[in-house]
């Protein structure tokens, strides 16, 4: 039972991950009808502002400190971050902590106007390209951010740790009346399951309460209509793709904690992100989260010994198995709507 | 009997009853007129002949064949062929191209994997398809992309397809609206031929009061879902329910 | 090239070399600092620069004008970490480029494809980073040879450590990636332990393309074990063990223990990754710069090699670096030992040949199957680093007796070396 | 001629004077010159690769370029495909024939049944389930079915699956007489053996392998023109065009995508049938969503339903690939080294982030310019050049691109 | 017949107010094919206009070129709409100055209810109609109003169509073949009601088949034929020249 509910908990914080990813994808995917296969690149890139906020709070100055000598035998170097210089070595401290969180703020301007650039600059063009030409340029552009965040940032992981307070873990199953370490949960993973609830809560109430939404699920049934009853469409469309850049961006920042950001992070993420839109339904944000916890939930499920034991190496496949099932028994994923990218 | 026959047909969608109790029976080598107010029911009809919905109730035949539960391809290969209300073609083909494939579909049947063959060396398909064309007065527009036509030839190249295939029952649904008022005429006299060359039944949808009088031998007015009268045109024309439904009084005078 | 008997004979005044090494993907920074001591050796060895190990290593046939005479060139292509790329740019080095010697790789299944593709083209092949038992065992072949430890070494050098560390009643959970090098260090590691008196808990395969691994962690604490095994690698090992981390697993206590976590594996580069999360974690390395300076002359070229190493590029090289410089010295050696570029003499020069002096205290290179024997470094993650170089505090020098192994010991049994393969 | 067109049959005839002529044209470049190490690409594992590709593409183009289904699990057949042609040599001996046939009709199985049940579903889900049953294959390939240790090791794995000196080749040799493996042939005829021509400085080698697989894929791209211009061809445009009015014509639109689908896999069935006769050895990489997807991005680059396409677009796509990575500084440094010291370390440090390591960035920006600048792909940019050789307009090739659903050369 | 009546030389252009819509030697292309070869036409307020022809003569690309919707592409030509040029606008903007355009397949917008068809032309000003009073106009819809859009029947969707162009406050009103698939019931609806929106001042330009109705409700009438203009006059000259109707109509 406490396997079951320690599991439970994972997926939903998995789910969460893909949920979040997948609300921003759908958004570009099901509402734009555009296949961007630099959503992924976005993610990556929201987990690499949250890196350049820990770098630029840690740019320290250098000087030399005679009593120690480096690899080489040169004398060392010893440094101190300029914020602790001038807010003090606690003020300064607390900051680099909390660099993370901080990087929200950083990363919003940012990535809302990438998404500008991208949508203006290059994704305008391809709204009435076919599919194959907008995943072709998409992809490319993915492999060309990735390739300039590897430039600058190497391959290699980069720690990023939460908030010393968020380290560690929380005893869940205590609460409930299980043992001791039966059921403990991080607590920076509840801040995300937070975190994405609240993304999640916003994006539904600023596309179900305004009529935002509508306006641009009807541009993209027909733009030509759409232009003819003196709606701008293009600039809601730059609006939209900037907020699911946002999202994107996001999900990455605050995800840098729980996994080390590297370059290629983005791509790890990208098929999986596709396959839960596509279960979730085409051009459904709800089917999008409602996808996205379901597969979190069934491959932590998967991935229990208990059901590795009677079908050995399900958790490498259970998602695809899933997805199959569900394409092949709802012809439109879960909650998807008719007609749309259905040809 | 008739060549169609359409018994006690019900199909609701959610609240609405779409068709209430439909029956009708169509005689062979007849141009049968379907009129009624918009929203009536009559495309819905047509749709649940060729397979696109499935009644809720109800049987249809064919020549004796139920056509219920069959694919629409397998009930277009019985005989039937039906021309959309808002134009299907093929718009990535060629206008000749899209002449030949219902050539193809008539001679081969449903599926053939004649991947060997250059179609354009299959002289009988060709000559059919240009044959089609010229009595459709579209010959030279055979190489046009069959997309950037205007939309009054788009419904003439579709009729033409339907017509290729021979069927011996043709639903037309608006065949002449958009059309211009001289390939209107060209159309009714290119139906009437048909009529009396072919062995082939017609049903036809229309707004076009001057078409349905020109061609249909009965007519029957369908009105929210239900059959209202059906009898000759002349019969109709002074049937005053028909009057305050449908033709107005523009029509009527 | 012209056939003379070998594939790829140099005829002209050069000799080219093929370096193959992870460009793009996630080791690719491996990768580089794989070329980087590429680059160094091949200066070294046509004179230039300070001669790095060349001074310190025990044979000292090599003297600066190339490889027998011939100045020696290079080419690199990028293994992709994924067998089929590594094989067609081996391939492309070999048909295009002429070159007579493939080294590099930083994955024991691109290792394996690449000793196949040499062993078959007539070429030799150093293999680089790569640690799975396979290289050596079952899938050995008579043109190629391993300076890096394995696995088996790895796990034969850690237990008496983690004997003293941890005492001989514990009870290990195994995480390990699903692939053919997770399943080996697995098996190495697990027999090793269980030598100790340990009890295997529980094995879990963990799917490679992973990078959360909550759902395998989770579970950890609960199963009565109080040590976890962390069978991963690259991106693998730095995601499950911050995840580790993450769910307090180095807080608490199990069995009325502390709870431990052990990574069989380390590399530098690793350890940068997983950031603070490292400390206090015990692993092994097959070298470490601080080698010599704290662990005396024995290692003796680890300075020479740093000092090159950190002049030219402001860092200290990684153990894949090491690896690879002392590839190719040994390559080089071989060859004007042997006095000719036949592969055929090359592997009869190195087969069984001892030496010293290239940074790892005295090793031979095993005629029987072409593992090199030499002493196991034991480090771990240092509480509290002083700059990033420094990340890891060397516990135990684990000496080679110790890591010694029959060449038909089982792990290693199923495959054969062949005879060598010239080409042509 | 040949059942063709004049107008096919003068593309056939080049395409066939091109691969027969590949050792000359890929190389034109002295051995040796630093341009060579940079341009030539005329070594055998790469023109095997140019026209191995090709095919894979090709079958790929049937499908994706007729009926527009847009397949994004491609790779697993090729993966199939490679290990069957492996599993043949490794059982039954090392002619390559019986490998090449295997893969054909294993990856034919394994189309029919993975059509059979994606084509239930268009559009985006098509594409989904179809990415699904790849990475299924990848996933089990790369582990579940390879691990050594366990009985039921199909894939080897990681390493990928290899000849070993144990094999039983039970009409073959398992070892040649001199200890080692024995190594791929056509009916004696070593695939890897080679013909090298001197001519003053230029060395070109003539390949067996590559020619052999240069003969099937000119038989595949035969098959493929007469399957564009068959009425077969043209349903299959129509499915993409219109659906609904195929069912109402009387058409049952299943069988035709499906058999395009058997089709298209088997195509790619066989280029990993041949890929591993080329190199025995089958990585599950080759099933791996990337590599479906770079099926896709080479279809595109060349020029989706078009005939000539697929070729381009793989030839574009190995040859960057392959060549991109292999630069490094100091093949920049000769390559460049006529230059005045400063200009040279100037261009040097330019380049340096584009080639070697950098070769992914190069080639993602070489995808956005061909695909921004050539919506149609290569092959509309060789109508462009023609177009401004003859002195037609750009407008008017523009207005051709409008076309372009139409088969084009 | 090689002796065409020149018609567009007597063009009514006399007008005593100025024009309100004015179209001046335009020139629009598909790609490479040249449909709309120099049209010219002024429109007065409160007038209604006919635009005539056989099939693909160029009416709805016509139609299109002035709501700027790109394509066909305008190349040459002006369009002033109220002092407004409208030729240097894109189609959100036009429709903002005061155009509105019922296209010929009526393009209900997919996904969206019928209610919601309605809203979204009142999101950008300047709002006209209130729905309500759409619904009372047509009170099919307001019955249908939670139905989607695109399961309305042909003659629905029409009513839709135009309810939609009157939901925004226009000033001038395109109608590309407003009576095509409507029963006459309603076609005399729809006429009573473009009469009404006459009364209120819109001035309207109607592309229809049915050229006897249309000229019975028109003011005035415009001939095309092969993207040129062949008559500019008014529409009871169109009804008297038989050699016109039978030749350019065929009534
Ligand atoms: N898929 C559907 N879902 C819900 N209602 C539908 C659907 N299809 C049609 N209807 C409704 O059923 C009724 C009949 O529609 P149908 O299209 O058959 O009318 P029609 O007689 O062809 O009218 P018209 O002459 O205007 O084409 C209409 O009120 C329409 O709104
Ligand atoms: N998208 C397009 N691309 C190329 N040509 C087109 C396109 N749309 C229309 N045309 C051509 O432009 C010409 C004029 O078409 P248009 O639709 O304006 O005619 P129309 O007068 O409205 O005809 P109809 O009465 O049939 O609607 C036709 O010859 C048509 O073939
Ligand atoms: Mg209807
Ligand atoms: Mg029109």
């Amino acid at each position: 039972m406490d396997q079951i509910i320690l599991q439970f908990l994972n997926g939903l914080d998995k789910g969460s991950a893909y949920a979040l990813i997948a609300l921003g994808l759908t958004l570009i995917f099901g509402t734009l009808g555009v296949v961007n296969f630099a959503h992924g690149a976005l993610f990556m890139i929201g987990a690499f502002c949250a890196v350049t906020v820990q770098r630029i709070l840690t740019l320290s100055t250098v000087v030399e400190d005679p009593t120690k000598t480096d690899f080489l035998g040169n004398p060392a170097k010893i440094s101190t971050p300029y914020v602790e210089s001038w807010f003090g070595p606690e003020m300064g401290a607390a900051l680099i902590d909390w660099s993370v969180p901080l990087a929200i703020v950083f990363a919003i301007p940012i990535m809302v106007a990438l998404g500008f650039i991208m949508e203006r600059g290059l994704i305008k063009h391809f709204y009435k390209r076919p599919h194959a030409d907008q995943i072709l340029v998409t992809f490319g552009l993915a492999i060309v951010l990735q390739e300039v965040i590897k430039a600058f940032y190497g391959a290699n992981p980069i720690p990023t740790g939460a908030p010393e307070v968020f380290r560690g873990s929380f005893d869940f199953g205590v609460l409930i009346g299980f043992d001791p370490n039966a059921i403990i949960y991080p607590y920076w993973r509840m801040v995300y399951f937070a975190f994405a609830a609240v993304i999640i809560g916003a994006v539904f109430a600023f596309l179900q309460f305004t009529t935002f939404g509508m306006v641009v699920r009807a541009g993209m049934a027909d733009r030509e209509t759409v232009g003819l009853l003196g709606i701008n469409i293009d600039r809601r469309f730059t609006i939209m793709f900037g907020i699911a850049a946002a999202v994107a961006g996001l999900a990455g920042v605050m995800y840098a904690p729980i996994n080390s950001p590297n370059y290629h992070m983005g791509m790890d993420f990208l098929v999986l992100s596709f396959v839960v839109v596509v279960v979730g339904g085409m051009g459904s944000l709800p089917g999008a989260v409602l996808a996205g916890f379901l597969l979190g939930i069934l491959e932590a499920f998967a991935s229990m010994n208990e059901v590795k034991a009677i079908f050995p190496g399900i958790d490498q496949i259970i998602i695809y198995v899933v997805a199959i099932i569900i394409i092949l028994t709802r012809p439109r994923g879960l909650m998807g709507r008719k007609g749309v990218m259905e040809e | 009997m008739g060549i169609l026959e359409v018994k006690n047909v019900n199909k609701r969608f959610g609240g609405l009853q779409a068709l209430g109790d439909v029956n009708l029976s169509i005689a062979e080598h007849s141009v049968h007129a379907i009129i009624g107010p918009n929203g009536a029911g009559k495309s819905t009809l047509l749709n649940c002949l060729v397979g696109k919905l499935m009644p809720d109730t109800g049987s249809v035949l064919f020549d004796g064949q139920s056509v219920l539960g069959r694919k629409p391809y397998q009930i277009n290969q019985m005989g039937i062929s039906r021309v959309f209300q808002t134009p299907e073609i093929f718009g990535d083909l060629s206008v000749l191209e899209n002449m030949m494939i219902p050539c193809f579909a008539k001679r081969d049947g449903s599926f053939g994997l004649n991947a060997m063959t250059n179609m354009l060396k299959d002289r009988e398909i060709v000559e059919r398809a240009e044959h089609m064309l010229e009595e459709m007065n579209m010959a030279d527009k055979r190489h046009m992309h069959s997309a950037s036509l205007s939309r009054g030839d788009k419904r003439r190249l579709e009729i033409g397809m339907c017509l290729s295939q021979e069927p011996r029952l043709l639903l037309l649904d608006e065949p002449t609206a958009g059309m211009a008022r001289a390939d209107t005429n060209n159309t009714i006299d290119l139906l009437k031929q048909i009529r009396d060359q072919r062995d082939i039944t017609i049903v036809i949808i229309e707004h076009d009061m001057h078409v349905v009088f020109s061609l249909a031998e009965r007519i029957t007015v369908l009105a929210q879902g239900t059959p209202l009268v059906e009898d000759t045109p002349d019969k109709i024309k002074g049937h005053p329910k028909v009057r305050e439904a449908y033709l107005g009084e523009t029509q009527a005078a | 090239a012209a056939h003379s008997g070998f594939t790829n004979a140099p005829t002209g005044d050069t000799v080219t070399l093929g370096f193959n090494v992870p460009q793009s993907g996630p080791y690719a920074d491996e990768g580089a600092d794989e070329l980087r001591a590429f680059e160094l050796a091949v200066e070294h060895l046509n004179g230039q620069g300070d001669g790095g190990m060349m001074s310190t290593f025990s044979s000292k046939v090599l003297d600066g004008t190339g490889i027998m005479g011939k100045k020696v060139d290079f080419v690199t292509g990028d293994t992709q970490t994924k067998s089929d790329a590594a094989r067609a740019s081996a391939k492309s080095m070999i048909e295009k480029d002429g070159a007579i010697m493939i080294s590099g790789g930083s994955s024991s299944g691109v290792a394996v494809a690449v000793q196949g593709l040499c062993q078959e083209a007539g070429v030799i092949f150093m293999a680089g980073l790569t640690h799975s038992n396979d290289t050596t065992g079952k899938d050995k072949k008579a043109n190629g040879f391993r300076h890096f430890f394995n696995a088996y070494m790895s796990a034969a050098a850690l237990a008496p450590v983690l004997e003293q560390l941890y005492g001989t009643d514990r009870r290990a959970y195994h995480l390990t990636a699903d692939y053919t090098w997770g399943w080996t260090q697995e098996e190495s590691i697990a027999a090793a332990t269980e030598a100790l008196g340990w009890d295997t808990v529980e094995k879990v395969r963990t799917p490679l393309a992973a990078t959360d691994f909550s759902s395998y962690i989770a579970p950890v604490l609960n199963s009565g074990a109080d040590v976890l095994v962390l069978n991963h690698y690259g991106g693998n090992m730095v995601n499950s063990l911050t995840n580790a981390v993450q769910f307090g697993l180095r807080e608490k206590q199990a069995n009325g223990k502390n709870f431990e976590i052990v990574v069989p594996l380390y590399s530098e580069l690793m350890a940068k990754g997983a950031g603070r999360n490292i400390a206090g974690i015990v692993g092994s390395q097959n070298w470490d710069w601080k080698l010599e300076n704290e662990k005396g002359d024995r290692y003796a070229g680890t300075n020479a090699f740093v000092k090159s190493f950190g002049e030219k590029y402001g860092f200290p090289p990684s153990q894949a670096a090491q690896t690879c410089y002392a590839q190719t010295l040994l390559y080089a050696d071989a060859v004007t030992r042997a006095g000719s570029f036949n592969p055929c003499a090359v592997v009869e020069a190195l087969e069984g040949f001892e030496f010293d002096g290239l940074g790892n205290g005295p090793t031979l290179y095993r005629a029987g199957d072409h593992q090199c024997f030499k002493d196991v470094v034991v480090v771990r993650g240092k509480e509290n680093p002083e700059n990033e170089f420094d990340l890891v505090e060397i516990v135990e020098v684990t000496p080679t007796e110790q890591v010694t192994y029959p060449v038909d010991h089982p792990m290693f049994s199923g495959g054969a070396l062949g005879s060598c393969n010239p080409g042509a | 001629m040949l059942g063709l067109t004049k107008k096919d049959f003068t593309l056939f005839v080049v395409v066939i004077v091109m691969v027969a002529l590949a050792p000359f044209l890929l190389n034109p470049f002295p051995q040796g010159s630093s341009l060579a190490q940079m341009f030539n690409a005329g070594y055998p594992d790469l023109m095997q690769r140019f026209v191995i590709f090709g095919i894979l593409v090709i079958g790929f183009n049937i499908l994706f370029g007729l009926t527009g289904y847009l397949s994004f699990g491609h790779a697993a057949f090729l993966g199939v495909g490679s290990y069957s042609a492996v599993w043949m040599f490794k059982l039954l001996g090392m002619n390559v024939i019986p490998g090449i046939l295997l893969s054909m009709v294993v990856a034919g199985i394994f189309a029919l049944a993975i059509g059979y049940v994606s084509l239930r579903r268009s559009g985006i889900y098509f594409s989904i389930l179809t990415l699904a049953f790849a990475q299924m294959s990848y996933n089990l390939a790369y582990s579940v079915l390879g691990n050594p240790s366990s009985n039921f090791n199909l894939t080897n794995g990681e390493t990928g699956l290899q000849l070993l000196l144990t094999d039983p080749r039970i009409l073959g040799q398992s070892t040649t007489p001199d200890g080692s493996l024995p190594v791929t042939n056509f009916f004696g005829i070593a695939m890897r053996d080679s013909y090298e021509l001197r001519l003053g400085d230029w060395l070109f080698t003539f390949n067996a392998g590559y020619y052999l697989c240069g003969i099937i894929m000119l038989i595949s791209f035969y098959i493929s023109i007469r399957i564009f211009r068959s009425p077969f061809g043209m349903m299959l445009r129509a499915v993409k065009s219109n659906q609904q009015r195929m069912n109402y014509t009387g058409l049952n639109t299943k069988p035709y995508t499906l058999a395009a689908f058997v089709i298209s896999g088997v195509y790619a069935g066989l280029a990993g049938g041949l890929l591993s006769s080329m190199d025995p050895l089958a990585g599950a990489e080759r099933m791996h969503w990337t590599a479906s997807g770079e099926i896709v991005i080479m279809a595109i680059l060349g020029g989706v339903g078009t005939l000539i396409g697929p070729i381009l677009g793989a030839g574009f796509n190995e040859y960057f690939k392959n060549i991109l990575s292999k630069i490094n500084d100091s093949v920049l440094h000769q390559w460049l080294g006529f230059l005045p010291d400063g200009i040279e370390d100037f261009l040097v440090t330019i380049i340096h982030p584009f080639v070697g390591k950098g070769w992914h960035l190069t080639l993602g920006l070489l995808f956005m310019i061909v695909i921004i600048f050539l919506p149609g792909g290569l092959v509309e940019g060789g109508k462009r050049l023609g177009g401004m050789i003859t002195g037609r307009t750009r407008r008017s090739a523009k207005a051709e691109a409008k076309q372009r659903n139409h088969p084009a050369e | 017949m090689n002796t065409k009546p020149d018609f567009s030389k007597n063009a009514n252009h006399a007008a005593t107010a100025p024009a309100f819509l004015s179209v001046w030697d335009m020139h629009a292309y598909y790609g490479e094919s040249y449909i709309v070869q120099g049209v010219s036409f002024n429109v007065h307020e409160g007038e209604i206009l006919a635009l005539l022809g056989r099939n693909g003569a160029g009416k709805t690309s016509t139609l299109r070129s002035i709501a700027r919707i790109g394509t066909p592409e305008v190349r040459k030509g002006e369009i002033w709409l109220d002092h407004k040029p409208l030729h240097t606008m894109s189609s959100y903007e036009a429709a903002q100055a005061g155009l509105g355009l019922v296209p010929e397949d009526r393009r209900i917008i997919q996904g969206l209810t019928v209610e919601e068809n309605l809203k979204l032309a009142q999101i950008a000003p300047p709002i006209g109609w209130s729905i309500e009073r759409l619904y009372d106009l047509f009170p099919r819809l307001g019955e249908r109003r939670m139905q989607e859009g695109v399961t309305l029947s042909g003659g629905e969707q029409q009513m839709l169509a135009i309810a939609r162009a009157l939901a925004r406050d226009i000033k001038v009103l395109l109608l590309d073949e407003p009576y095509e698939g409507l029963a006459p019931v309603i076609v005399d609806e729809i006429e009573k009601t473009l009469r009404i929106i006459k009364d209120q001042g819109i001035t309207t330009v109607i592309v229809e088949q049915n050229a006897v109705r249309a000229l019975q409700l028109a003011d005035r009438a415009v001939i095309l034929d092969t993207g040129g203009i062949v008559f500019d006059g008014t529409a009871a000259e169109v009804l008297d020249n038989k050699e016109l109707r039978e030749e350019y109509l065929a009534i």
